[in-house]
């Protein structure tokens, strides 16, 4: 089970994940994100806190939208990792490609600078 | 030992998942490491529905049991075609973003999430043992 | 074909139950006739408990699987000497209070309620396939 | 799960089974048939209305109580089984030997006469 919390202002999008990103959920935010980026979307923060587990098929998207929104020029961080996820991120080298950080505000704040 | 054999597709990843969790509770495992003993887990199930039976249909197989020193541990079985996930090369994790390869991180993460990983194949079966340490209190 | 391993014991008796149940309601099976493949089931385990393993330890496996023809089957395997419930003697069913023997039941009963059961010793495995008809509506 | 409720009025006990008579509960009633037996209880009607399953375990347990019964003079009466217990009575040749009915009224009236 997957659920995305959507909340915009103005360019700015924050999803808020809850529950499991596995290999059943990982095509539903695939589809989301897809979505978000073709509607224009400018600057968008992840809020992983209440998600409880990622497996590889969701850093799959998370790679693939990365590589979007470097293209595009959408501006995208990531916060608020409970410590597995943010394990799951650090072995796979992604803690070095994606902006990630401890606090919403913090990663808000970035999307701004 | 307790196994579970279902049939390899993604809608059996969750009774497998409560399956193991129990076990791994009832073993008295730290519940800090059920997370790492469900992604273990998931990552090869998926595996073997996408992998090693591809379009065709299969069944996958789950066993939990304790070593003598104390560990949990799960055994994965599937009969698709021989695959030893121990000789595949790590992905380059160190690449820039533009770099990377999308995927082939999911042997990776089983990797080092597990604390002893051993294949055999027998009697025509793929059979993976994952081990868990309890951590030290 | 889905298959549970489990310690033979009776505190196991309850997740197999769990197992085959689920798996007839899935089927489509008429809920009238669970009772009765508990029934059957209870009766096999129980057996495999009590007799198969006596006084040691030792496994108990069950699969469920559907019958081309409709019907929902179960097999049930262990790993103890060879027996085949299907030899033994009927049980005097018509013996006054007195001269009833206590006991010996469960395979007569097992016989009455399954519309086919099937044995056969392999491998070192007793596994006896009983399977009930869906009935007709 | 197996319950056991006890009524007694005088002579009379009467025994309401809910739930299971299956390998794990069967010693359970084994044990209060015993101890209601050494009581000495006169007369004891069985009420399986909401017995849901009974495996030969407690068939068993049947036998042995009718033959204790039986030779101590305690009279015993079963009432109120579901399809599926009466079949399996049926089956092991138990309605020949045991007093079934299909009400507790009757039952109990057969105790008394
Ligand atoms: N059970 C399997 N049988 C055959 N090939 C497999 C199996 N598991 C993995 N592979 C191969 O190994 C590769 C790497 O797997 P993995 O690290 O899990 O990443 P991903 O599945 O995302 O590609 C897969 O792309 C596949 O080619
Ligand atoms: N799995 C088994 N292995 C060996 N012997 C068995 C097995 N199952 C049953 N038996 C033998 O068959 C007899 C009859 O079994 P059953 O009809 O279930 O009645 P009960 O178990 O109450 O005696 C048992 O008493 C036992 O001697």
């Amino acid at each position: 089970m997957l659920t995305i919390d959507e909340s915009r202002e103005a360019e700015l999008t924050v999803l808020q994940l809850t529950g499991r990103l596995d290999a059943v959920t990982a095509p539903e935010l695939e589809q989301r994100l897809a979505t978000l980026a073709g509607d224009g979307c400018g600057k968008m923060a992840v809020d992983f806190g209440k998600l409880e587990m990622i497996v590889s098929a969701g850093l799959r998207v998370f790679l693939a939208f990365a590589k979007k929104c470097r293209k595009s020029g959408i501006r995208l961080a990531l916060c608020r990792m409970q410590p597995v996820v943010y394990e799951v991120f650090k072995i796979s080298g992604f803690t070095e490609i994606l902006a990630i950080f401890p606090t919403r505000e913090e990663a808000v704040r970035s999307l701004d600078s | 030992m307790e196994i579970l054999r279902l049939p390899a597709e993604l809608e059996s990843l969750e009774r497998f998942r409560k399956f193991v969790t129990e076990r791994a509770a009832e073993s008295g495992l730290d519940s800090r490491l059920i997370p790492k003993i469900e992604l273990v887990l998931e990552e090869i199930l998926t595996n073997q529905v996408m992998h090693a039976y591809k379009e065709r249909e299969g069944e996958a197989e789950v066993a939990c049991f304790p070593r003598r020193d104390g560990c949990f541990c799960l055994q994965l079985r599937d009969w698709g075609p021989e695959f030893d996930p121990l000789k595949q090369a790590a992905p380059d994790t160190a690449a820039p973003l533009e770099e990377r390869r999308v995927g082939g991180l999911g042997i990776h993460l089983v990797k080092n999430m597990a604390d002893h990983l051993e294949y055999r194949r027998e009697d025509g079966k793929n059979i993976l043992t994952v081990c868990f340490k309890k951590p030290a209190v």
